[in-house]
């Protein structure tokens, strides 16, 4: 045999160091002890209740491709959790939550170690991860271990599967690529060509749009780009000679902030594309580049308009805005009051189990969302365990006050378009 | 269908990656060395132009300037702190190379681990910033528009060119620096103080490709941490055409990659329907058919000749 | 102690997947001197045709017709208790051992059609070659929709699933996973102490040497190179029912690097040097993702640039300061040493 | 004399428009010790590259006993017998001298991929080639280095290695690219005298490029001398350097 000995009790050693570290560490993370691992820690609080503390993990992109959101999700994480707690303590309940936060720089494999630390902790409930692929990539592991997983914005159609462990407070692509259809029909538009990404997201939301808007009369044709790359000077070179050749009306956008900001600009100076009307959905919403004098204005003279799935005047969300712009200085980012509501779902949920087992949260869970409604507006959850009820603001950029803003003009609500302000 | 705006892109492309690429060969040339900290060098320039323009610094010619001094002095620290030690032991430039690579992830994400500082200290999103300079203004000639950017690229890519043509050809430093190229061994009998000639070489090479980094910022006019990442195979593809030698054919390769990049995608896509995703995957297809069919023979340490599968011998 | 199995259980699987990629890369550049960039390209060969296959015969099984990547597939898998891979458990078993065969011969096959260009280039080439071919795969992947694109394949879970009891089974997989690290690196250190290993050392130090010595240098490489490329699918397998899903952009390049960090900081040129290396970076994630979620927010740098900063760090400075890495090449061992022995008692 | 070995007929090799060799026409005579002597950048060493197979040549034919070999690659050329050894020694650092001599017998079953690793196989063929090498290393005076490492060796062990462990196998002609260069004059002497040595006791056959004259011409029985591409003379030693053709190429060169 060619194996020595020393290299098994080599092989050996590593193993009981690592676990040690790895053991070391999570009686660390517990603070001072005071945690069991099973999760439910019972510390004498200031009320004379017993208090039970639960743990909730988050698995956000705090690096990586979606850290710009991800960042600012990790404050509504943690001001979530805050609120929470002051909600039960101003309902005498004697439960008490705490966040751990973990990054899974917008990739799967991270996704999973991250849902996997959760479980070695005893944490049965975790919020997150952001995108549809990390959802997937960690739910064979939340079915089978009995991980409650509520992702705040994966929206991929694929995921819509009844019974299992992911549940998702937003709505589906399929939905709003049903109101974007409706706004662009509105507009007395009957021709467009939709340029999307080419990832699932945008795959998903053009073919949904295509088939939305063909129901309404309306002829789409569809042009992917490739979303990995850092130039799109040349797609959009091509999405020029497209719309020309087909004499399209309009673009319909399907794409991400860093991407749709850079195609935008690159459209602005293209003597085709710089003349049609241009549509969006969400993912675009917020980017600061857009705000930028030069595209803006240009952006604002085409009468730009994008959909987002939000809840409308909603004193809910105000409120949460307004806190939010107190903690940070700035606009809460998308889905950020998804995660928020995210946070209390799962609270009432374990509230509601009155044990810390991943099965009874799971089937607490649509009872609890049933009943509940937060800055993201009412969360019933259909069979799919997915936002069965969106609604959508249409939004454009305009200057208020000398300065360009994202400004939201109307409504996409039960199926009914209604502007607030005339577009 | 290829009209004005492929044919624009695939000039201030072109440029860009000619001023990305020559560096890369000239350093592979002197040190036999593929030199991953390359991407480094891009992304430097790129973020230098980004973020004078974030605060407030919108003259390109200055962003040009320090992008340069940043890419050489990253390139020298480098060439001191890990090459010549590395060279010196008398590794192998595989073993080199390897080295450069971890160099490359290294500074990556210090790359993201200060821009993640920065993006709380100025509560911009630095991860995506809209590049904002200025240079010489557009020029509308009939029914097209010429970027101002794309002058910039002219004008700087020229210079660049040029410069970098005279500094090898004309002055006693260049002569040293080919001296070296052609004969490592040679070259030291002869009294070329290689230590010396090395590092000026870097600092050009890092230079000039944190230039093209500016210049590349200013085709993309979005900066991400990956902006080096997403286009090191074309530019190593077009240092491959080159031969890893030729500093004209590297030239060459870069309007190739570009105008594969842009027309060549184009056309297809119009006759064949070929998704526009599939241009990486295009490149690629180049940069592995100059491999197979026009090797650089013996390059990279390989066998000196072509081995021949079905041999020859004749009765 | 329950969690440290839970820690165990899903750490092993990992270590396994990574030891046998190492080990793999160190047969390429630790023994004959080819350096490859482009292992996640096999890696990612092995993980598609697993979940592709797995996925296709399952879902005929219970009489489905649906693109893989549907929800009814999904569905028609994995529902506990009724999904395919409970209800059929010996199929399942048998795709899992199916697979493992098959990545290893087609992710070979591929490698040995790969390595076509070293019969001209040198190593830095290859690399360079092999890289673009990854990048390649995955573009393609992403585009390819019967295998899903870039929505992927999910739906699997581990072999051992239809158990019931998620730590059994976890812990099964496991231990196969284990037993296959365990496996390779016996075959990989068989395969090095032979003459065939003298030859492979001979092409790392001087391949125009060895050619004129009546090596077939291209051969040679070719078959290091199906080999290696085969123990990469299998690892891929692995991370197929590890993971359960597998998505086109989990193949990126920087995975390949990884690797060589790991064969850098273990030794070039020693096995039990490349499984150290594994070990020690797959430990090092994890524990940073503990200590994460230890220090919240504060934490200076976050910890997945923190991660690669290290891997990179270490790269450069395990070749400035010790070259040869924690454990050092061995001389190979053949049973040449007892004959000179013989000879020198003998007179 | 003997019958011819090695046959050089008509040889061009063109680099672009280089004519590095441009017809070279000769025969090397099994037992002999020949010589090839010419300037630098005569085309001597072009003209092992061709015979060695890294080259294919522009014209003309080249074989070995009675075969044609021109065209087949270094390592089928090994194959057939003939044994090159480089100007600037080529061992393998990372093995042992046992090991650098090990690895010259082709065909050994243990370096078929598939029996590798099954130890049964070749265990008893590595055994006889070990003795075997052992044996050679003690007859030439290497005994007490058969576990040292190749840097471990004399410039002059070293190119002794290189020449003996070609006897491992069927080797039967020597290309040996300048073996005296870098050696004091006794060395090289030495190193000549031992090349004589084994061609008189194993019945091998020499043919080497030296620009050593001085050490060259006291040992061969033949030289040929190239110039610029082409075969300028041949003959015995001592004719040769009467040559004036040679004495004004050398001058001149």
């Amino acid at each position: 045999m060619a194996l020595d000995t020393k290299a098994i009790g080599l092989l050996i050693l590593g193993l009981i160091i690592g676990a040690a570290i790895g053991y070391g560490a999570t009686a660390f993370t517990g603070g001072g002890g005071a945690t069991t691992p099973s999760g439910g820690t019972e510390t004498a609080g200031p009320q004379e209740q017993q208090t039970v503390t639960y743990k909730i993990g988050f698995t956000l992109p705090l690096s990586g491709q979606l850290s710009s959101i991800g960042k600012l999700w990790e404050k509504v994480a943690y001001m979530a959790v805050d609120d929470l707690n002051k909600m039960m303590a101003s309902y005498h309940l004697p439960y008490r939550f705490e966040a751990v936060v973990l990054d899974d720089g917008t990739t799967e494999e991270k996704a999973l170690q991250n849902v996997q630390t959760f479980a070695q902790q005893g944490i049965k409930v975790v919020i997150g991860p952001a995108a549809s692929s990390q959802v997937k990539a960690v739910k064979s592991f939340a079915d089978s271990n009995h991980i409650v997983i509520i992702s705040p914005s994966s929206t991929a159609p694929t995921l819509a599967i009844p019974n299992d462990y992911i549940f998702r407070n937003t709505g589906s692509d399929a939905l709003q690529a049903k109101a974007l259809a409706a706004l662009v029909n509105h507009e007395g538009i009957k021709k467009v060509v939709v340029f999307y990404r080419d990832d699932e997201y945008g795959t998903a939301f053009a073919d949904f749009f295509k088939k939305e808007f063909e129901a309404l009369g309306g002829q789409a044709i569809l042009l992917s780009y490739a979303s990995n790359l850092a130039d799109f000077a040349s797609e959009v070179a091509s999405l020029s000679s497209k719309v020309q050749s087909e004499g399209a009306e309009a673009v319909v956008l399907i794409s991400f902030d860093t991407d749709g900001a850079n195609i935008l600009s690159h459209a602005k100076d293209d003597p085709v594309l710089s003349k049609v009307r241009w549509f969006s959905g969400e993912g675009i919403h917020g980017a600061s580049e857009l705000l930028q004098p030069s595209l803006a204005e240009w952006l604002d003279s085409i009468n730009f308009l994008g959909t987002r799935p939000v809840f409308i005047s909603n004193p809910l969300y105000e409120e949460f805005k307004k806190k939010f712009e107190n903690l940070t200085g700035t606009d809460p980012p998308v889905f950020s009051e998804k995660l928020y509501d995210a946070v209390f779902l799962a609270g009432w949920a374990i509230v509601r189990a009155g044990t810390y087992d991943g099965e009874a949260i799971k089937n607490a869970l649509p009872e609890v969302a049933k009943h509940y409604y937060g800055a993201s507006g009412w969360c019933i959850l259909d069979k799919n365990g997915d936002r069965a009820f969106q609604d959508y603001s249409i939004w454009t950029i305009k200057q208020v006050g000398g300065e360009y803003k994202y400004v939201d003009i109307g409504t996409y609500s039960g199926g009914t378009l209604t502007f607030t302000e005339s577009p | 269908m290829v009209g004005v705006s492929e044919v624009l892109n695939t000039v201030q492309m072109g440029l860009a990656y000619m001023v990305i690429a020559l560096p890369l060969t000239l350093s592979y040339r002197v040190t036999q060395v593929i030199n991953f900290v390359h991407i480094i060098f891009i992304t430097l320039g790129a973020y230098t132009v980004a973020l004078l323009g974030l605060i407030g610094l919108t003259n390109v010619w200055i962003a040009l300037g320090i992008a340069f001094l940043l890419g050489g002095a990253l390139a020298v620290l480098d060439n001191v702190a890990v090459f010549e030690p590395l060279w010196r032991r008398g590794s192998d430039v595989l073993i080199i190379m390897v080295a450069s690579l971890g160099l490359w992830i290294f500074y990556k994400y210090l790359i993201y681990a200060v821009l993640d500082k920065l993006f709380i200290i100025l509560r911009t999103n630095t991860l995506s910033v809209l590049v904002r300079t200025e240079g010489f203004p557009s020029v509308t000639l009939g029914a097209v528009t010429i970027d101002g950017y794309l002058i910039d690229t002219v004008v700087t890519s020229v210079v660049v060119t040029l410069a970098l043509y005279l500094i090898l050809m004309k002055t006693r430093i260049g002569k040293a620096i080919r001296a070296i190229a052609d004969n490592q061994t040679l070259a030291e009998i002869s009294g070329i103080p290689r230590g010396r000639v090395l590092n000026f070489m870097w600092f050009l090479a890092g230079g000039t490709a944190a230039v093209g980094g500016v210049l590349w910022a200013l085709f993309q006019t979005t900066v991400t941490p990956e902006i080096g990442d997403q286009i090191i195979l074309q530019v190593f593809s077009i240092a491959v055409i080159g031969g890893l030698y030729s500093l004209t054919k590297t030239a060459l390769g870069a309007f190739i990659v570009s105008g594969t990049e842009n027309i060549v995608i184009a056309v297809l896509h119009d006759t064949f329907g070929l998704p526009l995703s599939f241009r990486p995957f295009l490149v690629f297809s180049v940069l592995l058919i100059v491999i197979l069919v026009w090797p650089p023979l013996g390059a990279g340490g390989g066998l000196p000749y072509r081995f021949r599968i079905r041999p020859r011998a004749r009765r | 102690m329950e969690f440290l199995i839970n820690f165990i259980i899903s750490w092993l699987p990992i270590f396994a997947i990574y030891g046998i990629l190492s080990i793999s890369l160190n047969l390429e550049i630790g023994y004959t001197g080819m350096a490859n960039f482009g292992k996640v390209a096999f890696y990612a060969i092995g993980a598609y045709l697993s979940a592709a296959l797995t996925m296709s015969v399952m879902l005929s099984l219970v009489g489905k017709s649906v693109p893989l990547y549907s929800i009814e597939a999904v569905q028609a898998l994995s529902t506990p208790g009724t999904g395919a891979i409970y209800t059929h458990p010996a199929a399942y078993v048998g795709l899992f051992v199916l697979s493992l065969v098959l990545a290893f011969i087609v992710a070979g096959v591929v490698g040995y059609f790969i390595t076509y260009p070293t019969l001209r280039v040198g190593p830095a080439f290859l690399g360079i070659t092999v890289l673009a071919f990854g990048e390649m795969f995955r573009v393609f992947m992403r585009n390819y929709e019967p295998l899903g694109s870039t929505k992927g394949l999910f739906g699997l879970n581990n072999p051992f699933i239809w158990i019931g009891n998620p730590q059994l089974s976890q812990g099964l997989f496991a231990l196969v996973s284990l037993a296959l690290l365990l496996a390779i690196y016996i075959y990989a250190e068989r395969f090095v102490n032979s003459p065939l290993g003298r030859t492979l050392r001979a092409i790392k130090d001087d391949e125009v040497a060895a050619l004129c010595l009546g090596k077939h240098v291209p051969r040679v490489k070719a078959t290091v190179f199906f080999i290696a490329s085969g123990m990469a699918g299998v690892a891929g397998v692995l991370w197929t029912f590890y993971q359960g899903s597998v998505q086109p952009d989990t193949f990126v390049p920087i995975l390949t690097f990884y690797v060589w960090a790991m064969v850098i900081l273990g030794g070039m040129g020693n096995n039990l040097g490349a499984l150290l290396g594994a070990a020690v970076f797959t430990l090092v994630d994890r524990v940073l993702t503990f200590a994460a979620g230890m220090m919240g927010p504060s934490l200076i740098i976050p910890p997945n640039y923190l991660r690669w900063m290290i891997v990179g760090i270490v790269i450069v400075l395990v070749l400035l300061f010790r070259p040869e890495g924690i454990r050092p090449a061995k001389p190979i061992k053949t049973p040449a040493w007892e004959a000179v022995k013989e000879v020198s008692e003998g007179g | 004399m003997a019958e011819p070995i090695l046959e050089v007929k008509d040889v061009a090799k063109y680099f672009g428009g280089v004519r590095a060799l441009d017809g070279v026409t000769l025969s090397v005579q099994k037992g002999g010790l020949i010589g090839l002597i010419g300037p630098n950048g005569s085309g001597k060493t072009t003209l092992f590259n061709v015979i060695t197979g890294f080259y294919v040549p522009t014209r003309g034919e080249v074989w070995f006993e009675g075969e044609r070999i021109d065209g087949l690659n270094p390592n089928e050329v090994y194959l057939k017998g003939i044994v090159r050894t480089f100007q600037i020694p080529r061992l393998f650092p990372s093995l042992t001298v046992l090991e650098n001599v090990l690895l010259t017998p082709p065909n050994q079953i243990g370096e078929k991929p598939l029996y590798a690793v099954l130890r049964s196989r070749w265990e008893k063929q590595e055994k006889e080639l070990a003795k075997k090498a052992v044996k050679l290393l003690r007859r030439f005076g290497l005994g007490r280095y058969i576990h040292a490492n190749v840097s471990e060796l004399s410039a002059a062990h070293i190119k002794l290695l290189e020449t003996i462990r070609g006897l491992m196998t069927n080797a039967k002609l020597y290309l040996l690219d300048e073996p005296a260069a870098g050696v004091a004059y006794d060395m090289a002497k030495e190193m000549f005298s031992f090349v004589k040595r084994l061609r008189d006791e194993e019945g091998l056959t020499f043919f080497i490029i030296e620009h050593r004259l001085e050490v060259l011409m006291e040992f061969v029985d033949y030289v040929y001398v190239l110039h610029n591409g082409k075969l300028l003379a041949e003959g015995k030693p001592d004719e040769v350097v009467q040559n004036k053709a040679v004495i004004e190429a050398y001058l001149g060169g």
